[in-house]
């Protein structure tokens, strides 16, 4: 059947599409210009975590006073050469104490989120694949801890059992599990629905190489994401509790103690207050910037649930 | 409680007094037996039942934190909403911006700064105490900010997600006008879970209070736990946390209610 | 007459669903009083639209569910009475192909990993003869063995479900329970698996229950046909009577629907079966069907038509079906 | 090519490009198509061959990661790519229908399907209030969702799926619209539910002149439901025309292919033909003819550059191939 077909249009296609292509370049760029910013601000937390972090690691290399040697001919000096952050009222430089607050801090914020966590998965994954009492046991208790607002809950705990480095990573521990708890548990369980876990049941697959095997890797993004964001919240609650005197005792320095020990000296020595709030600041935004950045990439959908 | 010259049998006569000297296990009971009719035991540095004491402060915590999760809902929700509506604008990175500071700062310190730059340094408002309502602004607003910062972020996820929903997309093939999308269609279902989480902020606030309470001095249930704890007062401290919990859960049951109200998929089964 | 492979007498399942705390909890009945037989060696098709109770069906001959009452023996065992051991032997001879290739494969985990899974629970291969058994699985498949090292957001629909399918073969079962095994795939990737699940089964003699909302696949694949209509069988029969002789009006409007004539009027078959699939919750008097059913009669909406035989192997659960051809 | 009298539609040369994580690809390639008032196109094409983003490009609801490059959309004789968005508002929901696939999350939980129906009404055509509820009421029988006052005030989640296509319809037919876009209305509904639904519209139809594109996999549907036929492949079309004479001698062998490969109800047991190779990758696509991979005719000349589009003359059609549209059948 010979074709009757008008002569074929011009060379259509390849070249048209090549000057469809650029236009469409141009309407994308201001999301590549949104994305180079995110990058640029999520660059410059990294390395001020990096200096944070190292500091608290290597403190000698960073001040050559000692955290708690006073020098009574230089008290309540601003912030100098000599003494970057100022001194405070028994002479004690400022910088080398914020130092060694941090690395308390840094300490006992991860110990906190690494137990928190730790639980809090674990708890989180039993009480969705095992559902029914396990599920609702687990739930109740995490309501518990949430119906006490964590600085109360510490308040009282610490009150009962003390307060020292172990008894404050406890109290933080316990003041904090429930949040992973509830967020592991719900995409545990959107992942408890996925054909893969029904099939590796199928396949003979134990409860727990079904846990370990499947559900847990695949929640493995948001917990990533879900501890940075929560080394924030827990530096801001141990700096909270060491502020209220409930947290690190002096004279050991951590960055709450440091700013309540300036408290009085507002008008005249304001630094030494200020300066060491602001570390707490940048440590917490640091984190705070990596947690969301990782968040966009890992698991988007986590802003929701947390 | 004693005088340090106290004797030992005026110790062994307190002890006596206090019920100190039962075995463990009837103290609790007796201690159950009280919580429930309602007695907290008297409070050792009031000497008044340790809930009247209580209840006595609550009035000044409620009135920070209410007005602390006021600023948090009247500036973190329409942020959130516009940094969704308009993503990528300048509206949305200094939303963003508004929130991960907010995040960072925690509320004592926001608090200490303030009184440094407006108490002492201007000399505008007073350093702490209560009074008429410039002794509210600051503390008001370290609490406030920190929770503003974590209202937006969620109005603004929620507001996103239901941007994408298959009925927004029926709502603008409707060639409804754009405000009404977003504030009829769009709105009305992102807001369901920013109420759950508002709710949920009042426990945020209750214990961000307590150190706003202590730097500001201001009179609250706080203030009033932190100083019981440095005293050894336990009654009072019972009675506080017992009165804030029950008050929280009071309050999800609230917004579970509330949700209900709203969603009518709960409502009409 | 060999013993039939798979066998369910009288079954029913029936979910106690709570509607709000204070009304009391209603009984959604999804099966009622099923029976059917797959012989070895042969393919049975279940068909019905949504809420026919097909897939919790299947899911209680997989073990997955626990049937109300009723028994279903799978080769020889009562499924519901077995013990922790002998399911676990039950897993070696009946095995699942899944709707969805997107959700059937862990994301986390190499192909490898996901199709010898089944042969580390089961211990039967280990280290260098289980890499050559996947590798073997794979071709079989159709896939090449370098797939082994790939992960599954590396593949396509079509090539997704084929690792699902090796999976499957892995512990070389008797019988594969296919649940909608090609309807979430292209149409030019349907064929491709239809007749690699046909090929499959001539080599390795395996018997299938076949699961579809699609009357077209089910005729393709089957030999005999069971259909399903709100938990309960409105007719079951060999391919060919179905096809030459379908008696029930539900199958005549099936039939209807899925096979088209170039142009012809949509209403012809659109105007035939009424109104909607009732909910199981309340289900109508009588004939399950009548309230859609153009030639429905008073009879029909008091007394359940029971299943009557019109042949050696056709029954027919409906009052008027010698008046239907 | 002059604009026919009885045209609601004239697409020609569309392109839309989107921007994915990896690299701009262009899932609308130049495609042109014609409909006249009173018939209905069935976009058919399988999943990635850009059917949906035509019916997008066509309404100008593009994602914000999506663009439309090139070409131009006359709808009554105006181009819509240069109406500004109110213009589109004010098109949308009055000249131009659209029904989506999913009747489960196309209509808003929290408000009722009087509010929803109603709203067509009360920001178009400027009814007054009190009319607007009689309006929802006529439309809602038009649509034959049974006892329409008492279902007047109840939510969507009260709806089988089957009558939420019909508010959906009724929604998209309030204003008499010139054009009714449908992206697989049927493709979540149970079989016996689809043709009820297809039904409906053919009857809309012939009341009302609405030109119909219908968007689906289904080639079965489009036998028994369309007029013409257009087949997609990887953005683009690859052969168009009237639905009886593409069935019946189909030119493209995609088309040709496609038809043999769907299992058919017969008595017959020979094994169907599928295609082999996988479907099309649209971040690398091949220089030649998209389909080359996996046809049978591919030839050196498929390789090498893509098909010349060749028009049927007597059927107003046409294809894309090098080996079907000249040499022998």
């Amino acid at each position: 059947m010979t074709n009757a077909g008008t002569p074929a249009k011009s060379r259509p296609a390849t070249d048209a599409a090549m000057v469809a292509q650029s236009a469409a370049v141009l309407t994308v760029l201001p999301r590549r210009r949104r994305q180079w910013a995110q990058s640029a601000l999520v660059f410059v937390a990294a390395a001020v975590l990096a200096l944070i972090l190292s500091a608290a690691m290597l403190p000698w290399a960073f001040s050559r006073y000692e955290p708690n040697a006073m020098d009574l001919m230089a008290t309540l000096q601003a912030p100098s050469l000599e003494h970057l952050f100022g001194t405070d009222a028994l002479g004690r430089d400022i910088l080398c104490r914020s130092i060694y607050g941090a690395q308390i801090s840094i300490f006992v914020a991860a110990c906190a989120v690494f137990l928190a966590g730790a639980v809090g998965t674990a708890l989180g994954i039993l009480a969705a694949y095992f559902r029914g009492a396990t599920d609702a046991i687990i739930m109740r208790l995490a309501d518990v801890q949430f119906s006490l607002p964590a600085v109360i809950l510490a308040m009282f705990l610490v009150g009962a059992i003390g307060a020292s480095i172990l008894n404050l990573i406890i109290v933080l521990t316990l003041a904090n599990w429930a949040r992973f708890a509830r967020v592991i548990r719900s995409e545990a369980l959107s992942l408890r629905t996925r054909d893969f876990v029904l099939l590796a049941e199928l396949a003979g697959a134990s409860p727990l190489r079904v846990m370990v095997r499947h559900i847990a890797p695949n929640i493995l993004s948001s917990l990533i994401v879900l501890a940075t964001l929560d080394v924030g919240v827990i530096v801001i609650l141990e700096a909270t509790l060491s502020f209220l005197g409930l947290g690190i005792r002096p004279p050991d320095p951590s960055l709450g103690t440091l700013i309540a020990d300036g408290r009085g000296y507002l008008a005249t020595a304001w630094w030494i207050s200020v300066l060491p709030g602001l570390v707490l600041m940048s440590l917490i935004l640091a984190c705070n910037t990596l947690g969301d950045y990782l968040r966009d990439r890992l698991s988007p959908t986590l802003a929701m649930k947390w | 409680m004693l005088p340090p010259e106290a004797t030992a049998a005026d110790r062994e006569l307190l002890r006596r007094s206090m019920g100190l000297d039962q075995p463990l296990v009837v103290q609790y009971l007796r201690f159950l037996g009280d919580l429930a009719v309602g007695d907290f035991g008297l409070s050792y540095r009031f000497n008044q039942p340790a809930m009247s004491v209580v209840l006595e402060r609550v009035g000044h915590t409620l009135v920070l934190t209410f007005t602390a999760l006021g600023i948090a809902v009247l500036i973190g929700v329409p942020i959130g909403v516009m940094s969704a509506v308009y993503r990528d604008s300048w509206i949305d990175l200094t939303g963003k911006l508004f929130a991960i500071v907010g995040q960072s700062a925690p509320p004592f310190f926001f608090g200490v700064l303030m009184i440094a730059f407006f108490s002492v340094h201007l000399g505008w408002l007073p350093t702490g105490g209560t009074g008429g309502l410039q002794y509210l602004i600051m503390p008001a607003i370290a609490l406030g900010w920190y929770s503003a910062a974590g209202t937006m972020r969620l109005t603004r996820a929620s507001m996103s997600e239901v941007l994408e929903a298959e009925y927004i997309k029926m709502a603008k093939i409707k060639g409804l006008p754009q405000r009404v999308i977003i504030y009829k269609h769009a709105l009305r279902n992102a807001c369901l879970p920013v109420i759950t989480f508002t709710a949920l902020q009042l426990g945020v606030l209750l214990g961000g209070a307590v150190s706003v309470e202590a730097v500001f001095a201001w009179p609250g249930l706080g203030f009033l736990i932190l100083k019981s704890i440095e005293d050894l007062d336990y009654t009072i401290v019972q009675a506080a946390v017992t009165l804030i919990a029950l008050s929280f859960t009071a309050i999800n049951l609230l917004v579970d209610l509330l949700y209900a109200w709203i969603d009518p998929r709960i409502r009409y089964d | 007459m060999t013993l039939p492979f798979i066998d369910l007498q009288d079954v029913h399942k029936a979910y106690n669903v709570r509607r709000g705390v204070f009304r009391a909890g209603k009984l959604l009945h999804a099966v009622s009083g099923v029976s059917f037989s797959v012989p070895e060696g042969s393919t049975f098709g279940l068909v019905g639209e949504s809420g026919s109770g097909k897939s919790t069906i299947a899911r209680m001959v997989l073990g997955a569910e626990a049937a109300t009452s009723g028994e279903v023996r799978v080769a020889g065992q009562n499924v519901t009475t077995l013990d922790r051991k002998q399911r676990f032997q039950l897993r070696r001879t009946l095995q699942p192909v899944l709707q969805d290739p997107y959700s059937s494969l862990n994301p986390r985990i190499r192909i490898a990993a996901i199709v010898d899974e089944p042969l580390r629970v089961h211990r039967i291969e280990h280290g260098q003869s289980l890499k050559a058994r996947v590798a073997q699985l794979l071709e079989q498949v159709g896939l090449s063995a370098e797939t082994m090292r790939r992960y599954p957001n590396e593949l396509s629909g079509g090539q997704r479900q084929r690792v699902a399918i090796a999976r499957a073969i892995s512990i070389n079962p008797r019988c594969l329970v296919l649940d909608e095994p090609v309807s979430a795939l292209d149409v030019s990737i349907q064929a491709q698996i239809l007749n690699l699940l046909k090929d499959l089964q001539a080599r390795l003699r395996l018997t299938y229950l076949l699961i579809s909302h699609d009357l077209a696949v089910v005729s393709y694949m089957s030999d005999q046909i069971g259909v399903l209509y709100l938990g309960q069988f409105m007719e079951i029969a060999s391919r060919e009577d179905i096809i030459a002789n379908a008696r029930h009006p539900y199958t005549q409007a099936l039939m209807a629907a899925a096979d088209s004539t170039i142009g012809e009027e949509v209403g012809r078959v659109g105007n035939a079966v009424q109104g909607e699939i009732p909910s199981p919750l309340s289900p109508p008097s009588g004939c399950p069907f009548h309230p859609r059913c153009p030639m429905a009669e008073a009879r029909c909406r008091q007394e359940k038509p029971a299943l009557r035989a019109f042949g050696p192997s056709h029954q027919v659960a409906c009052h008027l079906a010698e008046s239907t051809r | 090519m002059v604009t026919g009298v009885s045209d609601v539609l004239q697409v020609e040369n569309l392109t839309t490009c989107v921007a994915t994580r990896n690299g701009i690809i262009t899932a609308v390639d130049n495609v042109s198509f014609r409909l006249s008032r009173g018939s209905t196109l069935g976009l058919v094409g399988e999943s990635g061959s850009g059917k949906s983003m035509t019916c997008l490009s066509i309404q100008r609801l593009l994602p914000s990661n999506s663009v439309v490059a090139a070409g131009s959309i006359r709808f009554k004789g105006e181009d819509l790519l240069t109406k500004t968005p109110r213009q589109m508002e004010a098109i949308r929901g009055r000249e131009i229908g659209m029904i989506l696939q999913d009747p489960m999350t196309s209509l808003n939980p929290v408000f009722t399907v009087g509010q929803q129906v109603g709203e067509v009404f009360r920001y178009h055509k400027g009814t007054r209030p009190r009319d607007i509820r009689t309006k929802v009421l006529d439309v809602l029988k038009r649509v034959r969702i049974p006892a329409p006052a008492e279902r007047y005030h109840s939510y969507p989640h009260q709806f089988s799926g089957g009558m939420r296509q019909r508010v959906s319809i009724a929604i998209n037919i309030g204003n008499h619209p010139d054009l009714l876009i449908a992206d697989e209305p049927t493709t979540a509904l149970d079989v016996t539910v689809q043709l009820q639904i297809l039904h409906l519209l053919r009857e809309i139809q012939q009341e009302s002149g609405m030109a119909i594109i219908f968007v689906t996999h289904d080639l079965n549907l489009v036998a028994r439901f369309c007029d013409d036929v257009a087949v997609m492949y990887a953005g683009r079309i690859v052969e168009k025309g009237p639905v009886k004479t593409v069935f019946a001698d189909p030119k493209h062998p995609y088309t040709r292919d496609l038809l043999s490969a769907i299992p058919r109800i017969s008595k017959s047991r020979d094994r169907l033909r599928p295609i082999p190779g996988q479907p099309p990758v649209m971040t690398n696509l091949p220089k030649g003819c998209r389909f080359e991979p996996r046809c049978r005719l591919a030839s050196e000349r498929c390789r090498a550059a893509y098909p010349d589009w060749v028009e049927q003359k007597e059927t107003g059609g046409g294809v894309a191939c090098w080996e079907t549209a000249v040499g022998a059948k």
